[in-house]
């Protein structure tokens, strides 16, 4: 189906082969001959997150974690700064305590960790998301592959695709798709 | 009682003014109030007479305090009656035309017995309690102008500042004077 | 992971897209029952909202407070939906820790639960202050007089804490919806495809999304976890910190978090065993998913009762304390018959849950679960009204109290705005994870390259 | 004063402070569009915007006739104060006087004369026509009878009423409901004249009361309790550290809750026990008893204390050792008065308790004849009811009434003046200005001249505060002095009466409040009857009527007295100081006779006496004798205004119409009563359940207080460390040095303030100061019931009755405790509630978004909260209809609903008092602030200044060994200490 939002991210269609899977292992095995060609240019649709997809693949790991750390530190020194710097900005005094008593203001300090921690953190992965937009929205999508299909694209120019069908079709692809 | 001691301060402070409008009136350079041509021009609310501060403040030099001594004494300014007015009117009738018929107001207001209904101009809400004396005593008997704007410059009274929290608040950091709540709020 | 999941119960096949489409035919075109449902929430929203304008129009007098009960049935209703609130964040966010693979079936009933909970309880704080209008002073923004609230008081940490709690709760529900609403795009027609298309932000499930979306998912969790416990201490220290006797006890914090659990698993109980029913849900919930359920409750209900316990302890052990005279008060005062609501649906009903056959008898868990509910309604109405009403320290005041309509009608009120949003959503989305059903399925593998 | 300026512009001016008591809005800045100044054509001299004129008048709520000062602004009276030159009341005043201001701009004034129509309707006429019907009525009148009824009036316009009568051959009746006939009468038999003396208590070493509430509504109560407070206070240091007051009575009233011990006697007994107790002194020769006692002794022989044992229910023992006491104290005072002058043997009680003085010595002493109180002129009830004979048997064609209500408090007035031409001067349409023909607007006291001589030697002027509220009505004075012919106006006359004692001129009378002397005190001896009284056995009187077995005991209420204070909120919402409730009437039932009739609070009775019956909410309390019931007057009006109208019962209708033998009415009548299915909730103060006030109120015996010295503490304190406020001190400190609020400059102040028990006496005085000072609202019965009252100072009253000790009622004021370490400060989201550099717990009102967070974490629950606007226009729980909004204090924020409110220790007079300083160029001196409570106390039980100001006298009662803060435990470092009740006498 075509993603209205698509238009926005990506541009022409990359020609390459697509293949969808039934089988999990199937899949894993074409993943891991695909990479023993020294290819890293596929694409692996799966309805679900399976760790064996994942070892095949076998990517760094996501650098949202940075956006995590990054965010929730910003969100602890913006606590402390508020609340120090409110208190300070025009002192009143309560119930005989010090302007600025930290003990209550940790409260804060904590709730705010968590919350830049965690808007960063969405942040982290819809930019992660957009960059990979641009790519994989040029390649075909088959709404299978939400349900219960595995797929895998290899993109080729359209002499090899030949080779690459024959080599998709070997690894149990139950049908394979020129585009 | 509070009477006395309140009302004898403000006698003492009307002849005072009457003293010094007479002694600055010879010497000082005179202010030249300007002829107003369109009042519609100026700012802040039309009042029933035509009353002109840059004329009596500012051209004669009778110091603000003269009619509203009670600023001095009390927290509320005070509004002067109509007989300080007539105090000088009934003599003084005014130079040119559009004067004469303002004065006539005053006059006809007196024989009617019917005060004219000032337009308030500077209010503040009535949780704020503002004492005028304190501010005089500390910013002088000029310190008017702080907030009321050069009164004795302006035809027609508008309203300068905010009149705002924020604008109190900043005037008494400046001046290091306290910024507690219950000072204004109670 | 995969040996797990459930049994098949019947005779079908749970495959990947059995799932997929048993989930996807929740979405339905809804039927009269449903729209009769929504119809009794939306009638008592809009008897909360006209008992809101009176309220607003004519003071908070209205309502059934009196000296000393300054607070009563709203905040109570606040401290009940905010507990609500955290079975939800618990299930999906800490279970996911433990991958605790269970979880999958139900978390996003209680997820969504979540979010509607917390936008429910935000409401009254707003309701109950005198004047509603001047709520946003609560608010750390620049101001032209120079003022800022004060973060010695609980109520500033409540406001950051529900805040953040809302606010993280629902990227974590948004972010486990996107792969599913992708799944049911694929099958949707007409303005649901549409819907779905946007909604699912183009999610094709490519090697690359999964790479940073498992990774985002894992931190989101890891962040909720100490949050849905902050949160509900936060409240307890509404409490805790003030010094009313019953108010004033260090053990506040954890026996409030385990009382929200407990109410939120009930109340997960309580929406999922009629959801089950109406979508046909059977295969995916299981009936070990609800024994699970009832395994925590049961859990949660013992720690529960433990705080009461040592409570009363305490009280009697300290001798003649004002803390004595309260809780006195609270088991043998004029209001001793909402004390004992609480002890009894809290503190001794769980007990029966040690029986598996209760375990796994679903009209038995529904009817624990409404009586859960309730007993823990009490248990913040006795805290908060009842040991105002009790004043020990000044016995001159001590006052009765009365709820009026206004109480009742706003009480009603959330619940109908609750159950809008609830049904609202099982009709329009996934009420049950595609995705994550499926990773605990066992994976289709033709074996012959074993 | 205010001559000079008309009523017109005097309303014009309001405009120019009308902002000063607006409502509290978050926002509303700048001026509303249609606001106005309106100035003055002629500033009276007086008048300074923003600064408060105080006039010198006389207080007309009762005989009494204390003097007042009348605080105005901008021509507006908003509140009355004591007047520390009059010798009466030396500056204090009670609550009734107090709430005379809402007397004065009561909505329901009468605006015009009014006549009936031809359907009986009043309707509204012009005073020509009024006063041509008046004369006419007059002129046809001569000889078929003209009646001028008053109250009490020992005044000029007594004086005019009775010439005026003298011409038309009138005559003029004078009415109290509660008169002294028995006090006269007593007095005849003993001493052999009529008068009514003057009591002592200041000098008093002992007093015993027979019944006399003399502290709440008798002869003068203001007097008479800042008399009592100095004997019975305690004072460490003097030769008695203080006078053992015992308070005989079958009901505990304000005093038997100050009695060092209450003794409950069978009804009608007083009298044998004081002549037992006389017996026990005679014949023991313990007192100074002067040479003729000896005719006594007959009599005494026959009532030794174990002949009246039996008779008085109080047993041999406890009189000899009172009277032992009495007699030893050399210088006791014995009183009787209210209830015990109430029976059927009422002058009998009186004369025993007179014999009581003489054989102790007292007699010159404490009791002093010469100075007589005017209450001996009080026409008797036997006057009344001979008037209503005549009104019923057509003898009289012509009634004029002014301040004296028979219609209310006689049940078969209104029928019988019905043949009667009724002409009323009134100021509200009370039930017999309602009934009248002709209803002729009076002015208010405090609008009007006049004088009042409430003792010998004593002349009280009056004179007007302010411009008439309501302008067409005119002073009852200037209207006789024009119909009996007089030159010149009603003040022209009183001040023609006035005889000007030496080197004081008729200005400076007016300007302190009138001529103040004193009269020489003449001796008194037995007089010829005295020996004659209680001729048979000793026994208890049969009371009035015939119904039932219960004793009932009609007494008068604290605040609503004879039912003139109904029509006034103040006085309505005031917590009574026995029973705390508010808005209603009540009978009183002690436990044990409710529990055989299965009674609880609130349930109503059925009372039924020979003349009447009422249903009446149970109030069950140990604060009265078994098998006794006790019911107050003042409610149960069916006219009188909006506050007063059908609200409960009239206690009066219970009572015989007829006088009794020494011409007064009898006040305790027997009863029957059957209890009923219906209940309400009592609207009062008090919560429920009674527990005792443990670590609120401290008690001392007398022995354990006269044994403390200086710097040793009755109730230690564990010490805090530094730490604990050095956080208040060190911002207190660096914000005194930021800007001087003009407070002492030497070191930052910390507000204080520090309450006596031993004087307090719960009276409540300073309840009435509160409300008129801080504009706090008045909610109404259904609201307090509700618990929604707002009295930012209250009295708490605990009773404890531990087992086999006679029950005690301990009270104490309970306000804001001004926290060092305050617990509702820090829950405040929005600093709405902080501390003050000055050591004050700030309210902002404006600041306010009423979380309500601060009620629940006050300890002492003392912030209240708005539930509804009370200020708006028309709205159902308006609390100040206008012109009532008049009084309202414009130096104080009017609350907005939704915002919670309590006591700041009056901030408004502290900031005035600071600005003062300022301008004067001085710092504050101990004593310039004095907030609202502490000046009306009439024990003087409330003193305030700088704690930190180690010269300041609440400093050095802030050490007082007797001090201690209330729940101290909770380490909230109060800014109130408080000094421990001492009780003389029994164990603690």
């Amino acid at each position: 189906m075509k993603n209205p939002l698509a238009a926005l991210f990506h541009g022409p269609m990359t020609p390459g082969v697509l293949g969808v899977f039934g089988h999990l292992d199937d899949t894993t095995r074409a993943v891991k001959d695909l990479k023993a060609d020294g290819r890293e240019d596929f694409t692996v649709f799966s309805p679900m997150p399976r760790h064996e997809l994942e070892d095949a693949i076998d990517r760094p790991p996501s650098s949202v974690r940075m956006y995590t750390l990054i965010g929730g530190i910003a969100g602890c020194s913006v606590g402390a700064w508020v609340t120090l710097y409110m208190s300070y900005d025009w002192p009143i005094q309560v119930g005989g305590k010090p302007i600025g008593s930290i003990p209550p203001y940790v409260v804060i300090m904590f709730e705010m960790t968590v919350l830049f921690g965690a808007l960063n953190t969405l942040l982290g992965v819809a930019l992660n998301a957009l960059r990979a937009a641009r790519r994989e929205g040029t390649i075909p999508y088959d709404p299978r592959f939400s349900n219960d299909k595995f797929g895998v694209f290899v993109p080729c120019r359209p002499d090899q695709a030949g080779t690459t069908e024959a080599f998709l079709k070997q690894h149990g692809a139950e049908e394979v798709r020129r585009a | 009682m509070t009477m006395h001691a309140g009302s004898r301060a403000a006698l003492a402070l009307v002849l005072l003014g009457c003293a010094a409008a007479a002694a600055r009136a010879q010497t000082a350079p005179r202010y030249q109030a300007p002829v107003v041509k369109d009042t519609a021009r100026l700012a802040g609310p039309r009042q029933p007479i035509f009353f002109r501060h840059d004329i009596h403040a500012g051209q004669d030099q009778i110091p603000c305090m003269y009619c509203h001594y009670t600023a001095t004494v009390s927290t509320e300014p005070g509004v002067p009656s109509l007989q300080t007015c007539m105090g000088c009117h009934l003599l003084v009738g005014g130079s040119t035309p559009s004067h004469q018929a303002e004065i006539a107001k005053v006059r006809k207001a007196w024989s009617d017995r019917q005060p004219p209904q000032w337009i308030r101009v500077h209010a503040l809400p009535g949780f704020v309690h503002f004492p005028h004396m304190r501010h005089i005593k500390a910013l002088g008997d000029n310190g008017c102008v702080l907030c009321h704007g050069d009164i004795a410059k302006t035809p027609q009274v508008a309203q300068v500042s905010t009149l705002r929290m924020g604008w109190c608040i900043r005037c008494h950091v400046e001046r290091k004077i306290t910024r507690d709540c219950t000072v204004c709020h109670y | 992971m995969a040996q797990t999941t459930a049994p098949p119960t019947s005779g079908v096949r749970v495959t990947y897209d059995y799932v997929t489409r048993v989930i996807h035919r929740t979405l339905g075109d809804p039927g009269k029952g449903y729209f009769a449902l929504l119809g009794v929430a939306v009638g008592l929203l809009t008897i909360g909202i006209i008992c809101l304008l009176f309220l607003l129009r004519y003071g908070l007098g209205l309502a059934g407070y009196s000296h000393p009960v300054y607070w009563a049935v709203f905040i109570t209703c606040f401290v009940f939906w905010v507990g609500i609130a955290h079975s939800g964040t618990l299930i999906s966010a800490i279970l996911f820790l433990f991958r605790s693979a269970w979880r999958t079936a139900v978390y996003r009933v209680a997820e969504a639960m979540t979010v509607f909970a917390v936008m429910t309880a935000g409401l009254f704080p707003l309701i109950h202050i005198g004047r509603q209008w001047y709520f946003y002073w609560l608010v750390p923004y620049p101001n032209e007089r120079g003022l800022w609230p004060n973060f010695k008081s609980p109520l500033i940490w409540d406001e950051f804490a529900i805040g953040t709690y809302f606010t993280v709760s629902t990227c974590f529900l948004i972010m486990g919806l996107i792969p599913d609403i992708a799944a049911v795009r694929d099958l949707a027609t007409g303005w649901r495809k549409k819907l779905y298309a946007i909604t699912s932000l183009g999610w094709r499930g490519t090697n690359e999304q999964w790479r940073h979306y498992s990774r985002g998912y894992l931190y989101l969790a890891a962040l909720a976890t100490p949050l849905v416990l902050s949160v509900h201490s936060v409240v307890s220290w509404d409490f805790a910190m003030a010094q009313v006797p019953a108010w004033h006890e260090t053990i506040f914090a954890p026996y409030f978090v385990a009382g929200a659990i407990y109410s939120g698993v009930a109340m997960v109980i309580s929406l999922l065993i009629p959801i089950r029913r109406l979508f046909h849900l059977e295969e995916v919930v299981t009936i070990r998913h609800f024994e699970n359920l009832a395994k925590l409750c049961l859990l949660t209900g013992m720690i529960v009762g433990f705080a009461y316990t040592t409570e009363y302890f305490i009280a009697w052990y300290g001798g003649p304390t004002p803390e004595h005279k309260a809780f006195y008060y609270r088991a043998f005062g004029p209001f001793w018959w909402a004390g004992w609501t609480m002890n009894v649906c809290n503190w001794f009903l769980p007990w029966i849950l040690w029986f598996k056959k209760v375990r796994t008898n679903l009209t038995a868990l529904f009817v624990i679960s409404i009586f859960v509910n309730i007993g823990m309604w009490f248990e913040r109405f006795t805290l908060i009204a009842i040991h105002l009403a009790g004043e020990p320290f000044e016995p001159f005041v001590k006052a009765g109290y009365n709820p009026t309509w206004a109480d009742w009608g706003i009480m009603a009120g959330s619940f109908g705005w609750f159950f809008m949003w609830f049904l609202l959503f099982v009709k329009n989305f996934p009420a049950v994870s595609i995705s994550e059903v499926k990773e605990v399925l066992p994976p289709p593998v033709r074996g012959r390259h074993a | 004063m205010v001559d000079g300026m008309n009523r017109r512009r005097f309303l014009k001016v309001l405009g120019v402070t009308g902002g000063g008591a607006a409502v509290v809005a978050g926002c509303g800045i700048g001026p509303e569009p249609t606001e106005k100044l309106i100035p003055y054509l002629v500033q009276s001299e007086d008048e300074v915007p923003g600064v408060p004129t105080w006039y010198a008048s006389t207080c007309r709520e009762c005989p009494a006739g204390c003097g007042i000062l009348v605080k105005t602004r901008e021509g507006r009276a908003i509140k009355i104060e004591g007047n520390p030159a009059s010798p009466i009341n030396a500056g204090r005043l009670c609550a009734r006087g107090q709430a005379s201001l809402q007397g004065l701009y009561h909505p329901d004034r009468i605006t015009d004369p009014m006549a009936r129509d031809a359907q009986g309707h009043l309707v509204k006429i012009t005073w020509d026509d009024a006063l041509g019907r008046l004369s006419a009525k007059v002129k046809d009148a001569r000889g078929k009878g003209i009646v001028f009824l008053t109250g009490l009036e020992a005044s000029s316009f007594g004086d005019l009423v009775d010439e005026w009568m003298k011409q038309v051959g009138g005559r003029h009746v004078t009415y109290e409901a509660f008169a002294f006939e028995a006090l006269r009468e007593g007095n005849r038999l003993a001493f052999g004249s009529a008068a009514v003396p003057s009591y002592d208590f200041a000098a008093a070493r002992y007093i015993l009361s027979f019944g006399a509430d003399f502290m709440e509504t008798w002869l003068s109560p203001v007097g008479f309790q800042g008399g009592f407070s100095k004997a019975h206070g305690f004072q460490a240091g003097r030769d008695a550290a203080m006078a053992k007051f015992v308070a005989v009575s079958p009901r505990m009233s304000l005093e038997g809750m100050n009695a060092d011990e209450w003794i409950a006697a069978i009804p009608g007994t007083e009298g044998l026990l004081a002549l037992a107790m006389a017996q026990v002194i005679l014949s023991g020769h313990l007192g100074a008893a002067p040479g003729d006692a000896g005719r006594l002794t007959e009599l005494l022989s026959r009532h030794t204390p174990a002949a009246v044992a039996d008779a008085t229910g109080v047993d041999a023992k406890t009189i000899e050792r009172l009277a032992k006491e009495f007699a030893a104290s050399k210088g006791g005072l014995a009183v009787a008065g209210g209830m015990a002058a109430q029976y059927p043997n009422g002058a009998e009680i009186v004369a025993a308790v007179n014999i009581l003085n003489y054989v102790a010595g007292s007699v010159g002493k404490t009791v002093k004849f010469g100075g007589d109180l005017a209450a001996g002129g009080a026409g008797s009830f036997r006057d009344l009811t001979a008037l209503l004979a005549d009104l019923a048997g057509g003898k009289v064609a012509l009634l004029v009434t002014h301040g004296a209500n028979p219609g209310y408090s006689v049940a078969g007035f209104a029928a019988a003046a019905a043949k009667a031409y009724r002409v009323a001067f009134a100021t509200v349409l009370d039930e017999t200005a309602g009934a009248a023909d002709l209803v002729l607007p009076d002015l208010h006291p405090l609008e009007q001249w006049g004088d009042s001589r409430p003792r010998a030697g004593v002349v009280a002027l009056q004179q007007p505060a302010m411009q008439p509220v309501q302008s067409n009505a005119r002073g009852a004075g200037d209207v006789i002095a024009v119909l009996a012919g007089k030159p010149g106006t009603f003040k022209d006359y009183v001040q023609g009466k006035w005889k000007a004692p030496k080197g004081q001129t008729w200005a400076d009378a007016v300007q302190h409040g009138g001529a103040f002397g004193d009269a020489p005190v003449t001796t008194a001896h037995l007089g010829p009857d005295a020996a004659k009284i209680f001729p048979g056995k000793p026994a208890a009187p049969a009371l009035a009527g015939d119904k039932g077995d219960v004793s009932l005991i009609v007494f008068p209420h604290y605040a609503l007295y004879d039912g003139r204070g109904a029509d006034k909120p103040w006085l309505q919402e005031l917590p009574h100081p026995v029973s705390k409730i508010m808005w209603q009437s009540w009978v009183e039932v002690h436990p044990d006779t409710a529990k055989t009739w299965n009674v609880d609070n609130g349930d109503f009775l059925l009372l039924t006496t020979s003349f009447g019956s009422a249903r009446v909410a149970a109030w069950v309390t140990p604060s009265v004798r078994p098998g006794v019931l006790a019911m107050p007057t003042g409610q149960g009006h069916v006219a009188g205004g909006r506050y007063a109208k059908d609200r409960d019962v009239n206690a009066f209708d219970l009572l015989p119409g007829a006088a009794n033998g020494y011409g007064g009415r009898t006040f305790t009548v027997r009863a029957s009563v059957d209890t009923t299915r219906d209940h309400r909730y009592l609207a009062t103060l008090e919560g429920d359940p009674r527990e005792g006030g443990e670590s609120i109120v401290e008690l001392l015996t007398l022995a354990r207080a006269t044994g403390l010295h200086a710097g040793e503490h009755a109730f230690a304190e564990e010490p805090l460390p530094e730490y604990a406020d050095s956080a208040a001190a060190g911002w207190a400190a660096a914000q005194h040095d930021k800007a001087s609020l003009g407070n002492y400059a030497t070191q930052p102040t910390r507000w204080a303030m520090a309450i006596d028990l031993s004087k307090c006496t719960g009276c409540s005085a300073c309840v009435t100061a509160c409300y008129a000072e801080n504009n706090i609202a008045t909610v109404g019965e259904e609201l307090v019931q509700r618990r929604r009252f707002l009295p930012w100072m209250r009295i708490e009253r605990y009773f404890n009755q531990e087992e086999g000790r006679p029950v005690r009622a301990v009270t104490t004021p309970m306000l804001c405790q001004q926290c060092g370490n305050a617990p509702c400060e820090p829950v405040c989201p929005v600093f709405a509630a902080y501390h003050t550099p000055d050591g004050l717990n700030g309210q902002v009102y404006n600041r306010c978004v009423g979380t309500r967070y601060c009620a629940n974490n006050c300890p002492y629950k003392v912030r209240f909260f708005n539930w509804f606007n009370y200020a708006e226009r028309g709205g159902e729980h308006e609390a100040w209809p206008t012109p009532l909004d008049w009084q309202l204090n414009p130096d104080v924020t009017v609350r907005e609903k939704g915002v919670m409110e309590k006591c700041t220790f009056c901030v408004q007079r502290i900031r005035s008092a600071e600005h003062q300083a300022r301008i004067e160029d001085r710092s504050l001196k101990d004593g310039d602030i004095v907030p609202a409570c502490a000046q009306g106390c009439p024990s003087e039980a409330i003193v305030f200044g700088d704690l930190n100001d180690p010269h300041s006298r609440v400093h050095a009662l802030s050490e007082d060994p007797r001090g201690y803060h209330v729940l101290a435990g909770l380490n909230t470092k109060p800014g109130i200490t408080y000094l421990a009740r001492v009780v003389a006498g029994a164990e603690v």
